[in-house]
């Protein structure tokens, strides 16, 4: 069945404690090459039968209205994933 | 500055054979729940000796207790960064040694224990996604761990439970493995607080030296600061098990 | 990096500013008016260069410098006895007060606001509000001990009062959970006023030895100014965009954050390292920093010294690097604290610093100068004597009247209203009522609140939710401790703010004693609308003399407080909130007394009288009206009440006590009832022929100076020759019934307690799940 | 510069209690066409300079064992976005 990506990430001027974390984390397992992370979410919704543009439309609308809280987070990608 | 007894020092009556134990308190950044373990090390009559999770040496200690809290603040996942501290690596080896160190795990402390694969499966988010603080009742199952060795077999205990992350889930070969093994420590009984697969609060590894459970024995050591029902005080048997073991007591 | 970073703007020097005095400045939209900026120019024989103007008017705002409200503030300070000064160890001004408990021990707590960036976005505003008040707790050189959260939202079925409710809850437990402070009590009040202006308040309390009290000041010539904790962000500053006329170029700028995102466990780090920094004695006076951040810090701290500070901004580590100096001073990025160092210290500063991992940075240094000297890469761009800006800030007295209407609602009582008809009095329709009396928002069970918040932690918590009041121990040792209680009642306020604010105070101070505690200090949180509106602002004023004219008649002295303005949509205000906590002392929390029976058999005394006091009372809030005139205040009767309350907890007198408030009686007997599941057989007989009462107003009233106990047989004749000495007046109103189940009341059909918490356990999960 | 994005998701026999809590909200929305809502992790790495394979193969192992639990997780993308 295909799926509907959605990726959400928190806004760049906006605090993300958690990728703070794990920049930090990092370097003291070896890992010494990255400057800087953040942790978003990223969401499969599976529809069934055909994306249609209306079916993807809906999937824009569900992430700029649900999954994403457009006071801190960004959506910055919707896309069509075929299983 | 003085020392504040908000870090326990409550006089303690108990048995001073046990007070030659020493038990380990690890503090992870983040981490909560240490004051009340040692107090309940104490309280139990052994002798608390706190560890920093920046250490690189076990110090002499007879058991670690790992306990509860937000260790790096549960970011990424929880227990998920505490696993990497250099003192956890040295837990690890002590426990899978020969000696068998004693090692509880309770709430993050369990959470860090399965993400550092000494106790199977994982912790994901209550099944009504939010953080539940309640009187819980646990049933323990396997009273031959060396955490549990005060209690009876199959006896109901009080203790509160408190958590975000507390739906414990593995693999149906793991779960029916640890049925089969007797791994299955402790049951929530009554009322299962966030999903829990078969209703498990807490379990051990082959051995019964490294316990752990999100239920929060160390709040309940002492009336009046526990649950309301019963004596409040539940919880002890786990921290008088160890010690008697240690001390090579009889249960 | 400095030399890159000065080609980013165009830095405004003191310099420059003296030679460019005709300037065009921001400063309306920075929310200035003509008057202060003209001020700042006289202060500063010269224009303001930006960064001052940013400082300016952030300081000089009203959330930071009190302009409306300090000349009525001030009464705090004037009404206070040499008693009550007796046990205050630091009073009105630092960041909390400070009480003595005795033994070398000291307590600190402080109650706050964070309402509209809980409207904006709800989790992360009351997350930001725990954040910053255990901030304050922790300035004051105290270890943060537990929180508290009353809060005010909208109509419980209103569509936008879910996500006010689901976040607000959420934020402060999962802010307060990590930081492992027991949260042990608060509020939740919903009425239509708080819609559009939801109130989050939140308290927090410390405790710490004498010596280790810290303040903030910045004193000794040569001593190094550091900022440690989380990097400076553009939190905070998103309405001041207008900050970009700093930039050089024309491109606008970057982004800044509408709302700022709390990182709790950067906090907890942050508290444990400055507790191992004041046990080390490695500072000699720290800032928490809030509103107007690093402006408000460096300020405070040099005017609160002997001499001046001189600081480098360009050292201030950035999580944006794009940031103006203005915008760097005035960020409000939570997690942040600024401290003065010894030359000796700063090595061992530097080691806790790490072992924590905590950056900081080194900002610069005391000085002798009385100015506040900040540079950007060397070139001076604030130069100001720290006072001006800091504590003369502009104070008005704004106009006030007691509103045309005010006569009108107080003359439109309940009793007798077109709201009142049908008043309930058949056995049916009483056991109806007090059904759904528990079952309403404001008196239902908030379980489904209090069950996201640890109230384990720390293992010191005596008593919590839904006691009276919350406990906390100490001192293991001995049980010495504290307790806790917040209250206000908007519909009391608005309809007489003198009296409403009063009925506050004698309620918190109430449930204080109930727990058996010795109330002892007070801090208050004034929730109120737009000063600038003559009505409110009479509302403020009268509330304040109300408040201050009590806390000297109860002997106990405000030591802290916030007060948050404005909060209306529209013209419409919120109904005046001043919100009062009250913390007492316990000798040893084993005594405290809990609200609940347990016993069979004991006997249950009503504390107190009766009168038909029915006007703002929560029946009148289900049956839609609000007018007359709120229950009468007997302070002196509070006082003795309290009295009786702690010595019977003293003497062991009393198992159980609950004090009556909203709901009177009638839920004062069911809390009791539900508590552990044991009812009770009740005859009011007596108290209707004594007081001249119905039975519907013996049990609806909301009469103050009231509280039900249940007393072990053994102590009943102790325990009435000591109400009797006293002049007090009680009454044996029934008995605890552990078999039967249900809540009998002569009179009143019976209610069986499995029906009563259902009705009264349902409501809140029925509307948010 | 250049991030690395690195993709986990819960495995699929593993129930996911966000996912399920925003299927079961999405209806109330109106947003009816999609069956089925899987909610996991996208983490950004921020790279100072270029992308090497050694980099890349960091991010690898960097999702393996810090970013993803392997009893509950699967890493299911991990590429290189230019900025
Ligand atoms: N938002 C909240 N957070 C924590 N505790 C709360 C909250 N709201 C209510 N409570 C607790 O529920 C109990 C009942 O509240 P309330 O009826 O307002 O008490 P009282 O009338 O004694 O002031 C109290 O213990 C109070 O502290
Ligand atoms: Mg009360």
């Amino acid at each position: 069945m295909p799926r509907i990506v959605v990726d959400v990430m928190p806004k760049p001027e906006i605090l993300d404690p958690q990728g703070k974390a794990i920049v930090g984390a990092l370097p003291r397992l070896g890992f010494t090459s990255f400057s800087a992370v953040r942790q978003g979410k990223r969401f499969e919704l599976t529809v069934d039968g055909e994306v249609t543009d209306a079916i993807l439309a809906q999937a824009r609308e569900a992430a700029e209205t649900l999954l994403s809280n457009p006071v801190i987070e960004d959506v910055v990608n919707v896309e069509v994933v075929e299983a | 500055m003085t020392e504040l007894p908000l870090i326990g020092e409550a006089p303690v009556a108990a048995e001073s054979r046990l007070n030659g134990a020493r038990i380990g308190v690890v503090t992870f950044p983040g981490t909560l729940d240490d004051r009340d373990a040692a107090r309940a090390v104490r309280l139990a009559g052994g002798t608390a000796v706190a560890l920093w999770h920046a250490d690189t040496e076990l110090a002499d200690v007879d058991a670690v207790v790992i306990p509860g809290g937000f260790s790096y603040g549960d970011y990424l996942r929880a227990g998920a960064i505490s696993r990497f501290a250099p003192l956890m690596s040295k837990i690890i080896d002590a426990a899978n040694s020969d000696a068998k160190l004693p090692v509880l795990g309770i709430c993050n402390g369990f959470q860090i224990l399965t993400e550092s694969h000494l106790l199977p499966g994982s912790m994901i988010k209550n099944d009504h996604l939010k953080f539940l603080c309640r009187d819980q009742v646990l049933r323990v199952e396997n009273n031959t761990t060396v955490w549990t060795a005060d209690y009876e077999a199959g006896q109901e205990i009080l203790v509160p439970l408190k958590n975000q992350d507390g739906q414990y889930i593995a693999d149906e070969k793991t779960l029916d493995a640890l049925e089969a093994e007797g791994r299955v420590a402790f049951r929530y009984v009554g009322f299962n607080p966030n999903g829990s697969r078969r209703d498990i609060a807490g379990i051990t590894n082959a051995a019964g030296n490294v316990v752990g459970l999100m239920p929060h024995p160390e709040h309940a050591v002492e009336p009046g600061f526990g649950p309301e029902s019963n004596a409040g005080t539940d919880g002890l048997g786990f921290f008088t098990s160890v010690l008697n073991k240690i001390v090579g007591g009889a249960k | 990096m400095t030399t890159e970073t000065n080609k980013k703007f165009n830095i405004d020097t003191v310099e420059n500013a003296a030679n460019t005095p005709d300037t065009e400045l921001p400063w309306a939209e920075l929310g200035l008016k003509e008057n202060e900026f003209d001020e700042i120019v006289k202060v500063l024989g010269r224009r303001p260069t930006g960064a001052e103007l940013a400082m300016y008017s952030v300081m000089w705002s009203e959330h930071c410098s009190y302009k409306s409200s300090k000349n009525h503030l001030r009464q705090f300070g004037q009404k206070v006895t040499e008693e009550m000064k007796k046990d205050m160890l630091v009073g009105i001004g630092e960041n909390a007060g400070v009480t003595n408990l005795g033994d070398g021990w000291a307590v600190t707590f402080k109650i706050e606001s964070h309402n509209s960036p809980s409207f904006v976005e709800p989790y992360q505003g009351a997350a930001t509000g725990i954040g910053g008040i255990v901030r304050d707790i922790i300035s004051m050189g105290a270890r943060p001990v537990a929180v508290m959260d009353p809060l005010r939202f909208g109509e419980i079925d209103h569509p936008d009062t879910a996500r006010v409710m689901h976040g607000a809850v959420a934020g402060i437990g999962g802010y307060g959970n990590s930081l492992g402070l027991p949260n042990i009590g608060g509020e939740m009040v919903f009425d239509a006023v708080y819609q559009g202006n939801p109130l989050v308040n939140a308290l927090a309390v410390g405790v710490m030895r004498h010596e280790d009290i810290r303040l903030a000041n910045a004193s000794g010539k040569g001593n190094k100014v550091v900022l440690f904790g989380a990097r400076t962000g553009g939190d905070g500053i998103g309405g001041a965009s207008v900050l970009a006329s700093e930039s050089f170029d024309d491109t606008k700028p970057s982004k800044r954050p509408a709302v700022q995102v709390g990182d709790p466990f950067a906090e907890k780090v942050l508290i444990e390292c400055c507790l191992e920094l004041f046990k080390g004695s490695l500072v000699e006076g720290i800032q928490d920093l809030g509103a107007a951040g690093i402006s408000c810090a460096t300020s405070e701290l040099a005017s609160n010294g002997d001499g001046g500070m001189q600081v480098e901004l360009t050292d201030v580590l950035l999580r944006d690097p794009t940031l103006t100096p203005g915008e760097i001073l005035m960020s409000e990025s939570q997690e942040r604290m600024m401290a003065v160092v010894t030359p000796e210290n700063v090595e061992a500063f530097e080691a806790v610093m790490d072992k924590w991992a905590v950056e900081y940075a080194w900002l610069g240094e005391v000085t002798d100068t009385g100015r506040l000297i900040i540079t950007w890469d060397g070139e001076v761009i604030v130069d100001v004597d720290p006072r001006t800006v800091a504590h003369d800030g502009p104070v008005y007295d704004r106009p006030y009247a007691r509103p045309s209407w005010q006569d009108a609602l107080q003359a439109d009582a309940f009793t007798g209203s077109v709201q009142d008809a049908g008043r309930p009095s058949a056995p049916s329709e009483l056991a109806a009522a007090v059904t759904e009396l528990v079952a309403s928002p404001n008196m239902c069970d908030k379980s489904w609140i209090t069950k996201q918040y640890d109230r384990y932690v720390g293992g010191n918590t005596a008593m919590a939710f839904p006691d009276d009041a919350g406990v906390v121990r100490v001192d293991e040792k001995t049980g010495l401790g504290v307790a806790l209680a917040t209250d206000a009642n908007g519909r009391y306020t608005y309809l007489d703010p003198y009296n409403g604010a009063q009925l506050a105070l004698a309620e918190a101070y109430r449930n204080v004693a109930t727990s058996g505690a010795v109330p002892m200090a007070v801090s208050d949180c004034l929730n109120f609308g737009s000063p600038e509106d003559p009505d409110v602002m009479w509302q403020l004023a009268e509330s304040i003399r109300g408040l201050s004219d009590a806390c000297m008649e109860l002997g106990v002295p405000v030591t802290g407080g916030n007060v948050s303005l404005y909060n209306q949509t529209g013209t419409t205000p919120i109904h005046p909130s001043p919100v009062v906590a009250v913390l007492g002392k316990l000798d040893d929390v084993a005594r405290r007394t809990p609200s609940g029976w347990k016993e069979d058999g004991q006997a249950i005394y009503l504390l107190g009288t009766t009168a038909a006091e029915l006007d703002g009372s929560e029946w009148a809030k289900l049956r839609g009206h609000l007018g007359g005139l709120p229950p009468k205040v007997d302070l002196a009767a509070e006082r003795q009440l309290g009295e009786i309350l702690i010595n019977a907890s003293r003497d062991g007198m009393v198992d159980a006590a609950h004090d009556l408030s909203e709901g009177g009686l009638a839920a004062a007997l069911v809390e009791s009832s539900l508590r552990h599941g044991v009812g009770a057989r009740i005859a009011l007989e007596e108290l209707l022929e004594r007081d001249g009462v119905d039975l519907f107003t013996a049990l609806f009233s909301e009469s103050q100076a009231r509280a039900i106990v249940s007393v072990p047989r053994s102590e009943e004749v102790r325990f009435k020759d000591m109400c009797t000495a006293r002049g007090f007046a009680h009454l044996r109103i029934g008995v605890v019934d552990a078999a039967s189940g249900s809540l009998e009341i002569n009179g009143v059909e019976t209610m069986s307690l499995d029906a009563l918490r259902e009705a009264h356990e349902g409501t809140l999960p029925k509307y948010f799940g």
